[in-house]
């Protein structure tokens, strides 16, 4: 059997064995095996990335092809590491063998839709990957999970309507031949001459196409699915939903640029220094990035702070992908490889403390830090990574993001990037305060570290931060040789853009004799300064129960109230209220329609023979 | 207008109105009942040859002189089908009346929705 | 009376619709395509002077099937429906002795008829159909006319059966012997009564399945009358 | 030798008019008879399906002898050779569950119903001729009838009366149109007026076939003339809906599609299809959402039923092969789906004494293979990858949106979503809520439904070769010339 | 009236039969009289016990001595009320007077009962109502006497004398 | 023109004037027993006349005698069923309560009726202490 | 000569239909149905059917007739009053 | 000639029908049918014989056996006898 189809099916297969035999042990040794193998493939197969793998299974109504190339083999690193770490972590969160499914089913999915080398392979496994986890989401919560799953379907069917398109007029699902195919569409509309796809028809595929890969990578404003699945799910696999599922949708607004950048580039123009559809997919990824890092910093509960950052840390990507040149790409890349290595080590770290606390909100934490010393560790890595404190993966992938946007000379998403850049310091500041340090609730008194397998797990997501983040180099020279070309040149710890340079191996050193400066100087000197129990501060209003802000509750409320205005738009609410009122309609409709009647229905009879008689005279 | 094509096609329209118009089940269902005469009458009329005989080939009938048989045999089956339907209706009416002591449309619709 | 001036207007306009439709089949033209060729060769081919018996009982005898198939449906149907644990007659008078006394002179006479008409279906109009409808008139006028008599359904109905199993038999055996379902063995393969096309005993299996489908249907018939006649008794559930 | 297959129509019209001798020796006989047959009948079905799929030649059997115009025909193709099998293993698998979905007596009528509502399914696909398709679609109707209102209760007898005012309506006007058509031909054989089509006066020809269509779409719940639908199936005893659902609407459906692929060499024939479709798609939407707020999960089941219809229905008139090809194969998913869950809904019906919405909380620990059947049939009939409809949903919508029919898929899958919803509020009413003491599942019900998950996963992994029937099935029905080939037509022509 | 045996009711009933499929098929081809031949037995075997009380007994000659009077005498009767109809009708006054009259009958056999009340149904201005044993209930369209006796003379007797001879 | 021909039209003739008076007195009389009287004979009679004269025009006509016997058995047959519907007919009319025309004289049945009814109440009546007895026994 | 026929026969069954619809006594309305069915049967057999003139008299006045005569008679005989009639039944 | 017959019975049957339509009972409907019944068995007899055919006999008989037993059945129901 091809290796591909192993990486592919073999979660699936585990998750499915996992299922049946249902014996506790047995079915997280498979599971783990399950997803191990897709990573040790990914491994393996480095050597051959550009050795035109590939493999195909004839389903008879499709055909499923899968191919390796450098782009894949990224993005399957990616997931495999960070399912991996996740499925590891699941042995210890995992109640059932219902989840053993889902969750190895989703990953088999994500694995799936990266290797897919054609449309309709790339949409099946998107929906199996969609399906897998809103089950794993249904398992907690009802309205999250159809608000996730409506979505969701929303915008596969959009993804269906638009591959659709292609198919009718082009016949294949290939990706090389419909990107073929749009090449000499892109000439033909330069010059003028006939097209296959009218310009309406191509701007119908872009949108949808928008529409199915904004929802998944939770873009603005389809994101509101995202911090209710994400919270409302098992923890240890909310690391690979946010980590690895949201990637799909940045994976397939890549392969929008690949199929169809020229086409549309050509076709609707472009806009200051870079296209038009860029800027729109860059406008709305800053937009994210403002809305989530807000909506995050008002957030009461560790979980959807998590997810909103989620959200947000996507808008970067976005950004980067929106802008169209061959750097922005490549940062918006490297970013999503560290968005999934931070995000999922938080996401495993909030794990960590809901099992073992029990809690989720601000309000019921405090103090971790003594009791949970391993996991604070990780914490504090993963902290510094998204926040983008140097020499860790999330600098190096943000600061070549901000010299991307900021070289094209497009000032308001360089705005955005900035602003989010910030917001995202006044969120973690609370998660750092408000869980590990401050007074502890007595009763997390006995709460104990992170058990064998999630600390495995977490180890593993943050060597990895570590790594990279001094090296960023090795991830510079695996998006150059997508690219086949030297976009980021430099060495192994050195990035180098051509206007600017980022030497993580010497901030290192600055850091660590920094580090030791500092630490010096506390241990020569400092006092350490008693804080009060109730360190409540009221910016200029009156401290009541009401309104009593500490930094585990209700912190940023001033915030909140700024922004009350906005705050009232919620697309959330947008969203309900027509689910709403499809359902008021479709309540009066049944009512009317099936009245009980036969007289009616007879009447409908006549009032078909009365259109056939009318279409017909 | 034929005055027998005229006459199906009222038949079948005044089947029809009984059905749209009438709330009693039982008119429907002669108004049911009068369309498939009308039917038949339909299928006979398309059927008939001006200036033949019935499709019997005897007293010195030729076939050039027979009206078409195949419409014949299919009304012969297509009343049978009409008095079956009748008749099932009729007794599912009768079940009904049992049950809900009326025959009005409107108030036989207790499934909805 | 809105509704009834909608129905009005409604029906008006298929009526025309359908009326147009119907100006292209101009009547009474001879627009014969397979009847010409049923006319031609009926009485080679099936030894019926009725062409309209042999389309219905040869060349068509899938439809024959089906319609006796439909009356057993509706017969069983209205049975299974009007089925109650325990049933009467709820007739409240007997009609006077003048319609008590006609119904006992007149039913071997119609019976007689309804037989007279099946059997002589290939010949003269009727047949199976009509045969056994007035075979069931007969029993039905019984029923109209006495409070007490009581046609012993419980024959009826394996009656009703065996005639339709023979008729499928009818149809297995020129399976078997001519190799095609519904096939006309006895007068295609054994060419009984070819010499006397017109006469009683010709026309190959028409007369045997006439017989049948005229048992059957009066049976059938009958069964339904006896279903809609007899009422639940009180508290009979 | 081939001329066997004509059993398909004698064996059960055999056992139906057998059992009223039968009773008269042994009534507990009944029942294990009607197996009996349905099991025959099963094999007959499975020997012709072979025979015509090893050959590649479809069986016509000539019924007394005559060639084709003259005498009726079966056409038993490709696709009729496939649903009189799937007919016939859906009537097996029905009759095991009716031994304990049915209770009411007399159970020997429901046996002969029973069998008389399978042939006529039966023939309606397998016959070649336009009345005869008349007499079928009648024999279908009228045992429904009875079978709907065979629980004598008030309600039953109510959704009974429906169908049969609208049904009785509907086979009215078909007999018109069949009027129509044979009025201008002089034929009343599908080759044959498939042959002549061209010959006729475009005026009759498109009434006729509207006329035709109207009849049939009453039978094969077209919106708005499925009204009658919902509360049958609600109300039918639970074998019998899940046969309805399985095959006796596919047949109709079938009659659709091969009327108007006999009639597609006339005047004004698109202008049809576009209305069809435009029926097709209302009925996808209004059924989708009629079952959004349904209380009553067999009723709930039931628009979902529609909703698939119209589908079924668009795929059939889209007048390319392809969208034929992906109907017939989203019929022959759809009625291994639907049955599972029909009966899987009968049986907690009989078990739990309702369908209605809150008997099914806390089904998964109560009855948890039914639950897990439920669950798979919903998951399925949502289009979830890996299980068997998504493919054939995948192929509509790409036939579809191939003939240019872009609105409509969008329209179609926004009533997709709809249905996912309350598709998952089951699932999750039947498995995260409430809770039970847990009830005795039989253990042959949960054997059948387990086969029928299996076969929906098994379709789901690996389409290959059911496609490839399927594709044969479609072609069957799309290509009339190849029809009019294969039925060894007599030279009789005007 | 003793109960015939059951024989001669069943060949009584198949000769009647018999003779009407003759009349039916109005030929005398031997397949014909075969075939009705065959078909009275059974029809007879099913109808008999309906059909008649008295069986073979009926063809006494006297009897049928009777019969065949009485069809001629009948036949003038009718015409003789049809032209009593043609009368009232046409006549511009309309010239009834009808009311319900009560008759007395010696007849006691049903048949007799039944030919009777036919024959009065179809003579001049008189149809029968209602039969409650030896009572007819006649609706007279010209009512001449109102009593029992004189009604009987007037409307029953004349039939009676036939009916008596053939029927009892 | 044959002598049968002409005595066959003559009966028919016949026939035919009886049915046109037949349905005159449908319509002229006053009340549904008095349509009865006058419509059921001449209807009767009319068609005993047509239908047998058709059969005897039929020998001069198409030369043959076989439409005589079946002409002959639709006549009896109407002959016999004619007065049976009439009686069934009228009978019930009066039970379902039409009412007489008001220049009706006399109505025997009622009294009669009303008698037997008294009558069969005594009889009731005499009957019910031997029941009662019976229970007590 | 037969064209006279025709359009009387049809006159009068498409009346009898109409009062047969209209008729709130629904015995009268099972009348006007036998009465057209008997105008039908009389109808095929102007049209030279006469199979199905036969059927049709069998089927549709006798037993169609008696059949739904037994279900009004289990069920009930007139329609609920607020069925208006049409004034073109009225007088 | 037949055409005065056929006039003749054609009036008849208008006549009837009157009554059929105006009739203040539904027993004088029932009247009505029974004599148009009566009336059609004559023309379908007359006509057998314009159409020279003696099989068109067997239909007229047919129909005045039914007819009659339809015609009971009415007057079954309307006594109050079923």
């Amino acid at each position: 059997m091809n290796e591909l189809a192993l990486i592919v099916f073999a979660p699936l297969i585990a998750g499915a064995l996992a299922w049946l035999i249902d014996i506790k042990g047995i079915r997280e040794i498979i599971g783990v095996l399950g997803a191990a193998v897709p990573l040790g493939y990914a491994a393996l197969l480095y050597q051959k990335v550009n050795g035109g793998l590939s493999f195909a299974i004839n389903l008879g109504v499709f055909k499923l092809t899968f191919a390796l190339n450098a782009l894949n083999w990224f993005f399957l690193g990616i997931g495999a590491l960070v399912g991996f770490a996740a499925i590891l972590a699941l042995v210890s969160t995992g109640r059932d063998s219902y989840e053993w499914l889902f969750a190895l089913m989703s990953l088999s999915g994500v694995l799936g839709v990266f290797l897919a080398n054609d449309l309709m392979t790339f949409f099946i496994f998107w929906e199996i990957m969609t399906f897998a986890s809103f089950m794993m989401v249904l398992h907690y919560n009802k309205a999250a999970s159809l608000k996730y799953f409506l979505l969701s379907v929303f915008g596969a069917y959009a993804m269906l309507i638009a591959l659709g398109m292609i198919y009718a007029k082009l016949g294949t699902f290939d990706f090389a031949q419909i990107q073929q195919a749009m090449y000499k569409e892109a000439y033909a509309v330069a010059f003028k001459a006939d097209t296959v796809f009218s310009k309406g028809e191509s701007i119908l595929i872009y949108l949808l196409f928008l529409i199915a890969f904004g929802v998944k990578a939770g873009m603005f404003p389809l994101h509101v699915w995202a911090p209710d699945a994400y919270s409302e799910t098992n923890q240890s696999y909310a690391a690979m939903f946010s980590g690895v599922l949201s990637k799909t949708g940045v994976y397939g607004f890549i392969m929008l640029y690949l199929l169809m950048g020229t086409r549309l580039a050509i076709e609707l123009g472009g806009f200051r220094s870079t296209t038009k559809f860029g800027y729109i997919i860059a406008f709305l990824g800053g937009l994210t990035i403002i809305v989530g890092g807000l909506l995050a910093a008002l957030q009461e509960d560790i979980r959807k702070l998590f997810a909103y950052s989620s959200i947000s840390q996507l808008g970067y990507i976005l950004v980067g992908i929106g802008v169209g040149t061959a750097l922005s790409m490549q940062a918006a890349l490297f970013h999503a490889l560290s968005h999934a290595l931070f995000k999922g080590l938080f996401f495993l770290i909030v794990a960590t403390i809901v099992y073992r606390t029990g809690k989720t909100t601000f309000a019921d934490m405090g103090g971790l830090a003594e009791k949970m010393p391993f996991t604070f560790a990780m914490a504090f890595v993963a902290i510094l990574s998204l926040a983008g404190i140097p020499p860790l993966v999330g600098f190096a992938s943000k600061w070549v993001l901000f010299e991307a946007v900021i070289s094209q000379n497009l000032p308001v998403l360089g705005g955005m990037v900035f602003f989010g850049s910030a917001i995202g310091f006044v969120y973690l500041i609370r998660f750092t305060y408000a869980v590990w340090f401050g007074q502890r609730p007595t009763d997390l008194d006995n709460v104990k570290d992170a058990p064998l397998s999630m600390a495995v797990a977490m180890a593993i997501l943050a060597l990895f931060n570590v790594i990279l983040g001094i090296a960023p180099g090795l991830v510079a020279r695996e998006l150059n040789k997508i690219f086949g070309k030297e976009v980021i040149g430099g060495n192994l710890y050195v990035l180098d853009l051509g206007f600017g340079k980022y030497n993580a191996l010497a901030i290192l050193i600055y850091l660590i004799a920094g580090i030791v400066i500092a630490g010096i100087i506390y241990f020569m000197g400092a006092k350490a300064r008693r804080v009060p129990v109730t360190d409540t501060y009221q910016s200029a209003n009156p401290v009541t129960m009401d309104y009593n802000l500490t930094i585990r509750r209700n912190f940023f409320l001033p915030l909140k109230e700024t922004l009350a205005f906005w705050l009232r738009i919620s697309f959330d609410k947008l969203y309900h209220d027509i689910g709403a009122w499809i359902e008021d309609l479709a309540e009066v409709l049944r009512n009317y329609i099936y009245n009980g009647s036969v007289q009616s229905y007879a009447w409908y009879l006549a009032i078909i023979l009365l259109i056939l008689a009318l279409w017909g005279v | 207008m034929n005055p027998y094509y005229f006459a199906s096609i009222a038949l079948i329209l005044i089947g029809l109105y009984a059905i749209l118009a009438k709330r009693n089940v039982l008119k429907m269902l002669v108004g049911l009942s009068i369309m498939e005469t009308g039917v038949n009458l339909l299928l006979i009329s398309v059927g008939y040859v001006s200036g033949r005989s019935a499709p019997i080939l005897s007293e010195g009938i030729t076939p050039d002189r027979a009206v078409d048989p195949i419409p014949q045999a299919l009304v012969l089956t297509a009343i049978v089908i009409g008095v079956a339907t009748t008749a099932m209706a009729l007794s599912v009416v009768i079940n009904l009346y049992e049950k809900y002591k009326t025959l009005n449309v409107e108030e036989i619709r207790r499934l909805r929705g | 009376m809105v509704k009834r001036i909608f129905a009005i207007v409604f029906i008006l306009i298929i009526g025309f619709w359908m009326a147009k439709a119907l100006d292209q089949v101009p009547f009474g033209q001879d627009r014969m395509l397979v009847g010409k060729y049923y006319l031609e060769h009926v009485k080679e081919e099936t030894g019926a002077v009725n062409a309209v018996t042999a389309v219905v009982v040869n060349y068509r005898g899938f439809d024959t099937l089906g319609e006796v198939t439909v009356l057993f449906i509706a017969s069983t149907g209205v049975a299974a429906l009007l089925w109650r644990k325990k049933r009467k007659r709820t007739a409240k008078t007997e009609g006077s002795v003048v319609l008590t006394t006609g119904a006992r002179l007149l039913l071997p006479f119609i019976m007689l008829f309804g037989v007279y008409i099946f059997i002589h279906g290939h010949l003269t109009p009727g047949g199976g159909f009509p045969g056994g409808a007035t075979i069931a008139t007969a029993f039905l006028f019984l029923y109209l006319a006495f409070t007490v008599y009581e046609v012993d359904h419980k024959i009826f109905e394996p009656l009703e059966g065996l005639a339709g199993v023979g008729y499928v038999t009818v149809g297995l055996i020129g399976l078997a012997i001519g190799g095609y379902f519904l096939f006309d063995w006895i007068w295609q393969t054994w060419g009984i009564g070819k010499e006397n096309i017109g006469r009683l005993l010709s026309a190959g299996f028409i007369p045997i399945i006439y017989t049948l489908i005229g048992i059957k249907v009066g049976t059938e018939l009958t069964g339904i009358v006896d279903n809609m006649i007899k009422e639940p008794e009180e508290g009979g559930q | 030798m081939s001329q066997y297959a004509s059993l398909l129509i004698a064996l059960p019209l055999f056992g139906a008019f057998f059992i009223p001798i039968l009773k008269r020796i042994s009534k507990s006989a009944v029942m294990p008879f009607l197996v009996l047959v349905t099991l025959i009948q099963t094999g007959i079905a499975a020997w012709v399906f072979n025979e015509v799929y090893i050959t590649g030649k479809p069986i016509i059997i000539m019924a007394g002898g005559f060639r084709p115009p003259i005498g009726i025909n079966l056409y038993i193709g490709h696709f009729a050779a496939l649903f009189v099998l799937v007919i016939a293993v859906t009537s097996l698998l029905m009759t095991i569950f009716s031994f304990k979905a049915v209770s009411v007596e007399p159970k020997d009528k429901y046996a002969m119903l029973f069998l008389l509502l399978m042939l006529g399914a039966t023939g309606m696909i397998s016959t070649g001729d336009i009345f005869n398709l008349f007499v079928f679609m009648e024999i279908t109707a009228i045992s429904a009838y009875a079978l709907i209102a065979y629980n004598k209760t008030g309600e039953a007898s109510e959704a009974a009366l429906k169908y049969i005012v609208l049904g009785g309506i509907g086979s009215s006007f078909f007999l018109v149109g069949v009027a129509l058509i044979y009025g201008s031909l002089g034929t009343l054989n599908m080759a044959h007026i498939a042959q002549l089509a061209h010959l006729v006066n475009p005026t009759v020809a498109k009434a006729g076939l509207a006329l035709l269509i109207f009849g049939l779409a009453v039978e094969a719940e077209q919106f708005p003339l499925n009204a009658w639908a919902p509360d049958a199936y609600q109300e039918a005893p639970h074998p019998v809906t899940a046969m309805f659902s399985a095959f006796v609407v596919k047949a109709s459906l079938y009659a659709m599609g091969r009327v108007i692929y006999i009639l597609s060499a006339v005047e004004g024939w698109s202008s049809i299809l576009r209305l069809l479709i435009i029926l097709g798609t209302l009925t996808v939407i209004i059924g989708e959402m009629s079952a959004l707020r349904q209380n009553n999960v067999k009723r709930m089941f039931a628009y979902s039923s529609i909703a698939q219809v119209g589908l079924i229905a668009v795929g059939l008139a889209l007048g390319t092969e392809s969208g034929v090809s992906a109907s017939v194969f989203h019929m022959f998913n759809h009625a291994i789906v639907k049955a599972l869950m029909f009966l899987a809904v009968g049986y907690v019906a009989v078990e739990l004494g309702g369908t209605e919405i809150n008997k099914f909380e806390g089904l998964g620990k109560r009855m948890p293979v039914t639950a897990f059947a439920i669950t798979v049939g919903a998951i399925s009939i949502i289009g979830i990858p890996l299980f068997n409809i998504f493919w054939s949903k995948m192929q509509l919508i790409l036939a579809a949106l191939n003939a240019q029919y872009t609105w409509m898929v969008a329209l179609i899958l926004g009533a997709s979503l709809v249905e996912a919803t309350y598709y998952i509020r089951l699932i999750h009413t039947i498995w995260f809520k409430g809770e039970g003491e847990k009830v005795k599942e039989s253990s042959v019900l949960a054997l059948v439904m387990l086969l029928l998950v299996a076969l929906i996963i098994v379709i789901g992994i690996y389409p290959e070769p059911f496609w490839n029937v399927m594709q044969k099935a479609g072609s069957d029905i799309f290509n009339v010339a190849q029809y009019i080939k294969n039925v060894p037509l007599m030279g009789v022509s005007p | 009236m003793g109960e015939t045996s059951k024989i001669s009711r069943y060949l009584y009933t198949v000769l009647i039969l018999f003779i009407i499929w003759l009349f039916l098929t109005g030929s005398l081809d031997p397949q014909e009289v075969t075939i009705g031949a065959i078909f009275a037995l059974i029809v007879g075997a099913l109808t008999d016990e309906v059909f008649t009380e008295r069986g073979l007994g009926n063809l006494n000659p006297k009897r049928v001595l009777y019969f065949t009077a009485y069809i001629p005498y009948f036949l003038w009767a009718m015409i003789m009320a049809n032209l009593d109809v043609a009368y009232r009708v046409l006549h511009p006054k309309r010239p009834i007077n009808p009311g319900i009259v009560e008759c007395r009958t010696v007849l006691t056999n049903n048949v007799g009962k039944l030919a009777l009340a036919n024959s009065i149904t179809l003579t001049p201005g008189t149809i029968t109502l209602d039969v409650k044993g030896d009572r007819y209930f006649i609706h007279w369209i010209d009512v001449k006497d109102k009593s029992v006796e004189g009604a009987s003379e007037n409307i029953t007797k004349p039939f009676e004398k036939f009916l008596k001879v053939i029927f009892e | 023109m044959s002598i049968a021909s002409i005595i066959g039209q003559a009966l028919v003739l016949f026939g035919t004037f009886f049915y046109v008076l037949s349905s005159l007195g449908l319509i002229r009389m006053p009340d549904v027993y008095n349509r009865m009287q006058t419509a059921t004979k001449s209807a009767t009679l009319g068609s005993l006349g047509v239908i047998i004269g058709v059969g005897i025009w039929a020998i001069g006509e198409v030369g043959s005698y076989s439409w005589i016997p079946k002409t002959l058995i639709v006549a009896v047959f109407l002959l016999l069923t004619n007065p049976i519907a009439a009686h069934a007919l009228i009978r019930a009319a009066y039970k379902s309560g039409v009412p007489l025309w008001e220049g009706s004289i006399v109505d025997r049945y009622k009294e009669a009726e009303s008698s037997l009814e008294r009558v069969e109440e005594i009889k009731e009546k005499l009957e019910e202490p031997s029941r009662g007895v019976e229970i007590n026994e | 000569m037969s064209d006279w026929v025709a359009i009387f026969i049809a006159a009068l069954m498409v009346v009898s239909a109409i009062f047969a619809v209209e008729w709130r006594d629904l015995l009268a309305a099972v009348v006007g149905m036998t009465a057209v069915s008997l105008f039908a049967s009389i109808a095929f057999f102007f049209l030279q059917a006469p199979d199905v003139a036969m059927v049709e008299a069998a089927i549709g006045a006798a037993l169609s007739a008696a059949v739904f005569i037994f279900a009004i008679n289990r069920t009930e005989r007139y329609e609920s009053e607020e069925e208006g009639t049409g004034w073109w039944v009225k007088w | 000639m037949i055409e005065v017959y056929l006039f003749l019975i054609a009036v008849a049957v208008i006549l009837s029908m009157y009554r059929f339509f105006r009739g203040p009972t539904t027993a004088d409907r029932i009247v009505a049918v029974d004599i148009m019944t009566t009336l059609t068995t004559g023309l379908m007899v007359l006509f057998a014989l314009y159409y020279r055919r003696a099989i068109f006999l067997d239909v007229a008989l047919v129909y005045a056996v039914l007819a009659f037993v339809g015609v009971i059945a009415f007057a079954r129901y309307m006594e109050g006898g079923l």
